[in-house]
């Protein structure tokens, strides 16, 4: 039975007399055109809200990545970035809001090893390795390649895969320490280790967090290059406090606050940002 | 006040310090820098004693440190941020930070002023659970904690590290103030090198478990001593 | 060849070891004469099968513990229902041979006034039938408390008591007389097995056999496993199961896997254990059972696929010596040892060895080239793998 | 008497009770029983002229392990008899070795019967010398209303459904009987209780037959005590509680409930008081009680005594030919006999707990009652008889096919 | 049946008596008394008992409480009949009629009269008439209770004479539903058995439920027996509702066992981490001490006794707390960081310490006595509450606030859980780890020996307590949510509860399984117990 009066909706796209057609009818046509738009992105959040005991640490975040785009976040500590990421990874489950991969992925509806399965790699802000394999099983168990268990029982080792490994373990810089417990690196070696597993995983696309935190400045600027690198044929987010870093990226930066974007546009134009010097670059 | 000299430091077999001899003393900022794996937090864990050393000494104003336990030591004045933050995951804010009462008289047991107006976000977080904190917050907390333990000798390993720009601007600020006004000694581990060059006093360079170069913060810009830095 | 190289010398050793007991053991048994000093006397023989089955236990409880990190504390159970599902068999063979005569019913149902066999006692009167509930029955409750506990998440210790709880709400159970599985007493005073009569000599020397010939199966197995790149990533989910999760892997399926394998292992050896000690009841789900279990399998070494063989046997065995030659102390001995061996040999018997070795080798190089070092640090032994993370972690 | 001290190779006795783990509070005292036994008997110039030795081990409550024990008893140390187990449950784990070894085992605890076999004397009470005795004195003294109230194994679901089947043979309705099992162990008896007393309160007179084993009887008799329920409104009567179980509690809220044994150390004869003053000089503490299955192993022990003595050997076939029929005086100022079917007969006492923690016996049968293996209140076992010597010689006898059943068919020797 | 004829017997009897006061003097007491000298047999003893009730005399009050005492003796030779207080050698004896002192005779010369449960009910129903007129109201008042059991129609008469002298309300309300329910039984008009259902209905228990539903079942239909029937369905109403308020009580005190068992699990296992096997011993320890208190109580200072628990609770803090602090000094420190190694060890420990204590102790119960305060129970509405378990839940939660202070509001508390998060750290802000480490886990096991004082109260006191909780124990401090001490707290009462909820109807033993698995699931649901921690931290 009808509950309440019929509103007078627009009346144009009249489908049905139905009262909730017309309703319906405009809603998915709205969708419709979102969905177009999302369609051509890699990574679409839209209004994604997530709280922690009532304090909202992502606040209405929307946020759009092309295909092939690196983008850089700042934001002061505590602004969200690595919420974001641990929402992007299914770690957790924002509390409303959309979070689109390739489009038509809705990565709300997976978990965590579906999404990396889809092809969403991460480095941890904290780094963290598997501790009693050696630095070659780690990068080894994060090659890309089937998941399924039998597999990996059935698994041989190939000639492939060890120029790869090899490969990895002269960027990463880690050869000498191939057979070493990744528990017995240091800091900034497990840093390296870390993103040795991203590019060992080879995804399509990276979130790293703060991957130059304890490294020298000319390590800095080897990361720099290196992600660089990958972003030509993969789409990266990065969120990093170094500006020397972020500034020899040359990307869109996008500047988070308070779970919100505050502000997004290229370094010169963030920092230029009143309210960005205010909340987080300091004067 | 500290002095280390000659500090040998394995791990199971693997030597990860070699002879290193450094020297902090209060009022001033001794600043330590390197590659990652060169030994920068391997040398201050022997400082505040959470790894025994195979050979050479330590002492504090003088004394031995040798057979003093990581507590004995904090207790004698070293405060001290280490690297990875190592909050009390489950213990609020405010707890943590009252962890450094541990040393102090009781008339002494507050929580010094500057601490909060150094790090505001500390204040408004009073009551949440250290673990829940976000990265950089945690290491706000992390030095804002050692402050309260009133150190005398402030060992940073790396307090930068994940905190936003302004901030570290204030810390610079701070670490000054503290050497300034309270006469501390400060000990500090760096990557970032215009920070370091800005605050430090004396700089040391190491390299491979050694140090390689000890000198004034100018002697930065040698190219020799870049050459240790570079990959 | 490759598959020795791939497993390691030890292994095959052990293989070897095991196999020419299977050998060897009920040759001296039957065929050198009682006065001769090689000769194994026919009391020792059910003995040695009973510490078989408990090795091939324990080897099963190192599979999830050792490797994965599952601290299980109800592995007795699987154990007991491989068990049951033997006694089942060895009940339904003893056939009109009854005290009562019943020629379906077993005794205990006669004399409670069970009016017909229940329906999960048909097809036991068949081998074939028994044998695949020794593998079904703890395989199929494995996988599915596994599926609902390792989807949903269940870890460290919460996972450890649940299976307690499992274990003991087995025991309770199996206790209950209404069940249909004999109660407190169990099933016991069986005839015979497969046609032949079940004290035989010749029939516990086969026994015997086919446990070395199943322990050394369970070794190769374990071996080959954990050799694999699955080895590795047991490892990685010990260590960090989330991190796994997120470069794609599942460890839900990998502990899924582990967990299932492992309770089928622990079904196997309860179903040689039952013929060999002659009874089977509820007392093994007891939940301290099982936390025996994990004391041989950390006795002997976690994760060495030796280890638990070697303590498993040590423990049952000083077990059966103190417990008849010092009935008033045994406890003091069994319980000093433990206290012992994590003092002493932190990380077990073969893993004190094996460490002992390499750290020997490693410091043998350090020393060459350091010759500075003077007076050994009182180097802490490290975070050992595996461990739960302390709640507080 | 002055005895010749025994010479020679000495008999071994094994004794098999467990020192530890949850049977230990009642086993223990039988090892210490039966060392005093032996070493009374080497006083008395041991067996045969030869010397007795106790070969003691612990099977530390784990079935498994009895039968493991006693395999290696036998076969290894070579033990002539073996005093054995508590529990049903260890009795039925090692049946089978002791009639693969031809062992002569002595079991002295009450037992749910159904069960004879040619190595084994029992020693203990069959459910006929001890719960339908005890029954019928209640309804003597009036009760109309039963709770069975059990410990969820073999021995009280025996002993409560021989019961019922007797309560309703005589006129007792259904629904005047309550039978209730707990877990082993159980020590949270508040809504058991309380339903007792519910059960109690319809305004017949009633009781409560308690087959409720060892460790749970402590917590149930203390919250008896406390929620009040006196033994002159709801009596219980307890066929495992004796002197052991009553020393861990407080017996003044308990005065006047029941036990149901053929042996209580209240009972005044001189060979009774001649046996507690050996066991507290033996065990060096005049606290300590005496009970029941203590003096079934005296009885065992002095039969088995006397039937190697009448055999002349320890030969475990001419030891079990001769005990049949062997005659020894037990405590209670009888004479117990061992019949065919390897039980004994038995006086059956039934007593109330007084303040001090014994009984008081307020009933004794006029005669020795003679064990029953084969309950004749249970369908399928009133036809089957156990009769161990010739000519029949089978532990389960079909007196209406005249056959032997199944399994205890005389062994054949290999 | 026997007893009803007895009690009508006696009652009659005592009618008489009553109709004829006291200075009617009847058959010689003392005459009557001393024919329970020689042996006789119990049937005999019934009669002398009648006989005695028959006279009305309440001098016959003493020699058959005495004889329901079991006091009663009689001398071996001229058989003389005594009442004797005490076994002392020699024994004083007194006169069974008078009370005079009567000398003493030597033990040995002494028989008791034997008693059994139906002579103490028959002096209970003869003392029944004897006392309706005792100066005592409480007597008074149990002898009406007594009529009220027997509702006997030939007791209105003996019940309306004593109303009529009655002078205490309580003892009048008990006489009048005691004639109510005989009213019932007798052929007085409806009005009279209209009356009667209310006064009954008002009584509201269950015995007066009886009455009334006897009465319904049998009586012709009319407005008493349909009153009946009404009252009947009420009482069943507000049984029923008192019913529940019952069973949560008995939840709530199993919850507190419960609670009591595990808290101190849920320090050395809940904060530090420790998987203690050796906690059951612990509480063991505690249950030992009370022994040992109770027995130097007994034998030095038996007036002490009432204080036993008190003096006990202290020093089985220090008894199981220094054995905790051994275990931490001795063992425990070198295997932090390797929490699954702490299962082997304290498995040892627990082994050594149940033999150690089967040693010294010997392996049987040893009796631990309830003071007079923790004995008996009190009626509140239709509950029966028994004073030790509400003594055990005031405990238990006294115990668990103090933990909650000590852990969350103290400096010490501050550094236990600093400690046990990161020993490194807390050892780098200066906190004495080693000293910390020692006194929690000393704490720990402190209170596992004050739990072990209250369980001697309700258990066995045996070497095999301690294995009996030790499940129990982890199953609780992990379903609350192992580091949160509300969580224990919860977890245990809500445990207690359900399990005394599903007894009633599954039985004990399918009542513990169900329990069981409802663990089993609800860890699905939470698989980090009811208050789980949360937040990034928890498996980051
Ligand atoms: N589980 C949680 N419970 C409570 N608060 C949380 C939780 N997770 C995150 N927060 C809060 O949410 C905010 C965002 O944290 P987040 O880690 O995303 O910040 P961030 O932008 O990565 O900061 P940083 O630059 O310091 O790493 C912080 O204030 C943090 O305290
Ligand atoms: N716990 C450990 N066990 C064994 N080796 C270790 C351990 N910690 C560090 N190492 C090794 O010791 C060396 C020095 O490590 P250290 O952590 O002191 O370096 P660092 O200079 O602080 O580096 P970073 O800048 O990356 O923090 C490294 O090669 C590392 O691999
Ligand atoms: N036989 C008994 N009481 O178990
Ligand atoms: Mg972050
Ligand atoms: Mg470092």
């Amino acid at each position: 039975m009808m509950q309440q009066p019929i509103e007078p909706g627009p009346a144009e796209p009249f489908v049905s007399p139905h009262p909730y057609a017309t309703q319906r009818a405009l809603e998915r046509r709205a969708k419709q055109t979102a969905d177009g738009a999302r369609r051509e992105t890699l990574l679409y959040l839209d209004g994604v809200t997530k709280s922690f005991d009532g304090f909202k640490a992502i606040n209405k975040l929307s946020l759009v990545l092309q295909k092939g785009e690196m983008r850089a976040i700042i934001g002061p500590n505590g602004a969200g970035k690595t919420t974001m990421m641990d929402i992007i990874t299914g770690k957790t489950k924002p509390d409303s809001g959309e979070v689109f991969f390739r489009g038509d992925v809705d990565l709300t509806r997976h978990d965590e090893a579906a999404i990396a399965s889809l092809g969403i790699g991460r480095k941890f802000q904290k780094p963290t390795v598997f501790e009693s394999l050696d630095v070659d099983e780690n990068l080894r168990l994060s090659l890309a390649g089937s998941r399924s268990v039998f597999s990996a029982l059935r698994h041989k080792r190939t000639v492939e895969e060890a120029a790869k490994i090899e490969a990895i373990l002269a960027t990463t810089r880690l050869t000498d320490k191939r057979h070493r417990l990744a528990a017995d690196l240091s800091h900034g070696q497990k840093q390296w280790l870390e993103i040795g597993m991203l590019l060992a995983q080879d995804p399509e696309l990276l979130l790293v967090d703060e991957p130059v935190a304890g490294m020298t400045d000319a390590e800095t600027a080897e990361t720099a290059r290196l992600l660089r690198e990958i972003a030509e044929t993969r789409s990266v987010v990065v969120v990093e406090h170094d500006m020397h870093f972020v500034r020899e990226l040359g990307v869109k930066v996008t500047c988070l606050h308070e779970g919100s974007v505050l502000s997004e546009g290229t370094l010169d134009h963030v920092s230029a940002d009143p309210r960005v010097v205010e909340v987080y670059l300091g004067r | 006040m500290l002095s280390a000299t000659n500090v040998d430091l394995f791990y199971g077999a693997a030597q990860a310090l070699r002879g290193v001899s450094i020297e902090a003393k209060p009022g001033q900022i001794t600043c330590v820098l390197g590659r990652n794996g060169v030994g920068k937090t391997s040398l201050m864990r022997a400082v505040v004693g959470q790894q025994p050393i195979r050979g050479g000494t330590i002492t504090l104003d003088g004394q031995d440190l040798k057979r003093e336990a990581p507590y004995a030591r904090a207790r004698r004045g070293i405060g001290f941020v280490p690297q990875g933050r190592e909050i009390f995951p489950l213990l609020t804010v405010k707890e943590n930070l009252q962890t450094g009462f541990a040393p102090l008289k009781p008339k002494d047991r507050t929580i010094p002023p500057y601490v909060f107006e150094m790090f505001p976000v500390l204040a408004d977080m009073l009551g949440r659970r250290g673990g829940d904190l976000s990265g950089g917050q945690q290491q706000q907390l992390a030095i804002g904690r050692a402050l309260v333990t009133r150190p005398r000798l402030l060992v940073l390993d790396e307090p930068t590290e994940g905190i936003q720009p302004s901030i570290i601007k204030d810390i610079g600020r701070a670490i000054r103030t503290l050497k300034e006004q309270a006469g501390l000694a400060i000990l500090l581990v760096e990557q970032y090198l215009d920070f370091c060059r800005e605050l430090a006093d004396q700089v040391y360079v190491m390299d491979r478990g050694e140090v390689v170069h000890a000198g004034p913060a100018e002697s930065l810009d040698d190219p020799a001593v870049r050459r240790h830095l570079t990959v | 060849m490759i598959l020795a190289r791939f497993l390691g010398p030890r292994v095959w050793l052990l293989v070897a070891a095991l196999l020419a007991a299977a050998v060897l053991v009920p040759l001296s048994n039957l065929w050198l004469p009682a006065d001769h000093p090689l000769h194994v006397p026919s009391h020792i023989v059910p003995l040695l099968g009973k510490y078989v089955c408990y090795a091939l236990l324990a080897l099963a409880l190192d599979l999830v513990w050792g490797h994965v990190g599952i601290l299980s504390l109800g592995h007795g159970a699987f154990f007991a229902l491989g068990g049951y599902a033997m006694g089942m068999y060895l009940m339904r063979q003893i056939g009109p041979r009854g005290v009562y005569g019943n020629p379906v019913l077993p005794d205990f149902m006669v004399f409670l006034n069970w009016g017909e066999l229940p329906w999960f006692w048909h097809g036991f009167d068949q081998f074939w039938f028994a044998a695949l509930m020794v593998v079904l029955v703890p395989g199929l409750l494995a996988f599915v408390f596994g599926w609902f506990a390792f989807r949903s998440r269940v870890t460290g210790v919460y996972l450890s008591i649940i299976t307690q709880a499992l274990t003991y709400a087995l025991l309770l159970a199996f206790f209950r007389n209404d069940m249909g599985f004999g109660g407190n007493n169990g099933l016991t005073d069986f005839k015979d097995i497969l046609g032949f009569p079940i004290q035989a000599g010749t029939t516990r020397a086969a026994l015997f056999a086919a446990s070395c010939v199943a322990l050394a199966l369970g070794v190769l197995l374990v071996g080959a496993v954990t050799r694999s790149k699955l080895g590795s990533l047991m490892t990685a989910v010990r260590d960090a199961e989330s991190r796994t999760r997120f470069i794609g892997w599942r460890p839900e399926y990998v502990k899924l896997f582990a967990f299932t394998v492992s309770a089928v292992m622990a079904g196997i050896a309860g179903a040689l254990y039952v013929p060999q000690v002659g009874i089977i009841n509820p007392g093994e789900f007891a939940p301290v059972n099982s936390i025996e279990v994990v004391v041989w399998a950390a006795i002997g070494g976690r994760g060495t696929i030796l280890g638990p063989v070697v303590g498993a046997l040590l423990v049952a065995s000083s077990k059966s010596y103190f417990t008849a030659v010092a009935p008033d102390t045994w406890l003091f001995v069994l319980g000093g040892l433990f206290v012992f061996v994590t003092l002493f040999l932190p990380r077990g018997i073969i893993g004190t060895i094996d460490h002992g070795w390499t750290g020997w080798r490693e410091r043998l190089k350090a020393s060459r080239a350091a010759e500075r070092g003077a007076g050994a640090p009182p180097a802490a032994p490290p975070q050992s793998p595996g461990d739960l993370p302390s709640p507080a972690e | 008497q002055d005895a010749a001290k025994p010479t020679g190779e000495p008999i071994k006795v094994g004794v098999l009770h467990s020192l530890s783990g949850t049977m230990a509070i009642s086993e223990t005292t039988l090892k210490d029983v039966m060392l005093m036994l032996i070493e009374e008997q080497n006083a008395k110039g041991g067996l045969l002229g030869r010397p007795l030795e106790p070969v003691v081990v612990d099977p530390a409550s784990d079935w498994p392990l009895f039968a493991e024990q006693m395999r290696t008893l036998v076969s290894s140390d070579k033990v002539d008899v073996v005093f054995c187990c508590w529990t049903s449950v260890s009795r039925k784990s090692i049946l089978p070795v002791a009639e693969e070894l031809n062992t002569v085992v002595f079991y002295p605890v009450q037992y749910e019967g159904e069960e004879s076999s040619k190595n084994i004397f029992y020693t203990g009470a069959a459910p006929n010398q001890q719960a339908i005795p005890a029954v019928d004195y209640l309804m003597e003294e009036g009760v109309e209303r039963w709770v069975l109230e059990g410990t969820d194994y073999v021995y009280p679901r025996t002993t409560n459904k021989i019961l019922e089947a007797y309560l309703q043979s005589k006129g007792v309705a259904p629904e005047d009987i309550r039978v209730n099992y707990t877990p082993f162990g159980f020590s949270d008896w508040q809504t058991e209780v309380a339903a007792i007393k519910e059960f109690g309160s319809a305004g017949k007179k009633t009781a409560v037959v308690s087959t409720v084993n060892g460790d749970a009887n402590v917590p149930f008799y203390k919250e008896l005590g406390n929620q009040g329920v006196a033994a002159t409104d709801i009596p219980v009567v307890a066929f495992s509680v004796g002197e052991e179980e009553l020393a861990g509690i407080d017996t003044a809220p308990l005065v006047g409930h029941l036990a149901a044994w053929n042996y209580f150390m209240s009972v005044d004869t001189p060979e009774n008081k001649a046996f507690i003053d050996k066991w507290h000089a033996f065990i060096k503490n005049d606290k300590r009680v005496t009970n029941d299955p203590m003096e079934a192993h005296y009885i065992g022990f002095n039969m088995w005594v006397k039937a190697v003595e009448k055999a002349g050997t320890t030969d475990p076939d001419a030891v079990i030919a001769a005990l049949p029929g062997i005659e020894v005086p037990n405590l209670t100022g009888g004479i117990s006999k061992m019949l065919p079917n390897h039980h004994i007969t038995k006086p059956v006492l039934i007593g109330e707990i007084n303040a001090e923690g014994q009984f008081d016996v307020v009933y004794e049968t006029d005669g020795l009652v003679e064990g029953d293996a084969w309950s004749d209140f249970l369908p399928e076992s009133k036809m089957l008889t156990a009769d161990w010597t010739d000519p029949v010689n089978c532990g389960n006898y079909n007196t209406e096919t005249k056959t032997c059943g199944g399994a205890t068919a005389p062994a054949t020797s290999n | 049946m026997l007893r009803q004829l007895r009690l009508c017997l006696a009652l009659l009897l005592a009618a008489l008596a009553l109709a004829a006061p006291a200075h009617a003097q009847g058959p010689d007491i003392a005459a009557i008394v001393a024919k329970l000298g020689g042996k006789i047999s119990f049937p005999d003893t019934e009669a002398v008992i009648a006989e005695l009730a028959a006279t009305g005399d309440p001098a016959a009050e003493r020699p058959l409480r005495a004889l329901a005492a079991g006091q009663l003796v009689w001398r071996d030779g001229d058989e003389a009949v005594f009442i004797a207080t005490s076994g002392a050698e020699p024994t004083p004896l007194l006169d069974p009629v008078t009370g005079a002192d009567a000398g003493t005779a030597p033990k040995d010369q002494l028989n008791k009269i034997r008693i059994k449960n139906s002579i103490r009910t028959a002096v209970d129903d003869a003392l029944a008439g004897l006392t309706l007129r005792a100066d005592d109201p409480a007597m008074r008042r149990r002898a009406a209770e007594n009529l009220f059991a027997a509702a006997d129609p030939e007791g209105i008469d003996v019940l309306d004479a004593a109303l009529a002298a009655e002078t205490d309300a309580n003892v009048r309300a008990v006489m009048e539903q005691a004639r109510a329910a005989a009213i019932l039984k007798s052929d007085r008009p409806g009005a009279d058995k209209e009356a009667a259902v209310t006064t009954l209905t008002a009584r509201g228990d269950r015995p007066a439920l009886n009455a009334l539903t006897a009465f319904a079942a049998a009586a012709p239909a009319g407005e008493a027996q349909e009153a009946a029937a009404r009252g009947a369905a009420q009482i069943e109403q507000t049984i029923a509702l008192w019913g529940q308020a019952q069973n949560i009580w008995y939840g709530l005190s199993l919850g507190s066992v419960l609670l009591l068992a595990a808290i101190g699990l849920a320090i050395t296992f809940g904060v530090m981490g420790v998987i203690n096997m050796a906690h059951g011993e612990m509480v063991m320890l505690g249950a030992y001490t009370t022994f040992v208190v109770q027995e130097a109580i007994r034998t030095q200072v038996p007036w002490l006794f009432e204080w036993s628990l008190a003096i006990a609770l202290p020093l089985a803090f220090l008894v199981s707390g220094s054995v905790g602090l051994v275990m931490e000094r001795g063992l425990i420190r070198f295997l932090y960081g390797r929490p699954l190694e702490t299962l082997l060890a304290t498995f040892g420990v627990s082994l050594i310490l149940q033999q150690l204590v089967r040693t010294i102790f010997g392996p049987t119960n040893r009796e631990v006595g309830n003071p007079d305060w923790m004995s008996g129970a009190f009626q509140f509405g239709q509950m029966a509450i028994t004073w030790n378990r509400l003594w055990i839940i005031v405990f238990a939660l006294t115990v668990f606030a103090a933990l909650l202070f000590a852990l969350n509001r103290t400096p010490m508390g501050l550094q236990m859980r600093a400690v046990t998060q990161n020993r490194k750290m807390a050892s780098a802000m200066g906190i004495r780890t080693p000293f910390v480490d020692a006194m929690t886990f000393a704490l720990g096991s402190g209170i596992a020996g004050i739990a072990g004082v209250a369980l001697s109260q309700i258990d066995n006191v045996s070497p095999d307590l301690g294995g009996s909780y030790i499940i129990d124990s982890f199953m609780v401090v992990v379903f609350g949510g192992v580091g949160n001490l509300w969580g224990t707290l919860v977890g245990a009462m809500t445990l207690g509860i359900v399990n005394k909820f599903l007894e009633p109807y599954a039985g004990a033993v399918l009542g513990k399984i169900v329990v069981l698995v409802l663990i089993i699931l609800f860890i699905q649901k939470r698989p980090r117990g009811l208050f789980a921690q949360k937040g990034r931290f928890v498996d980051a």
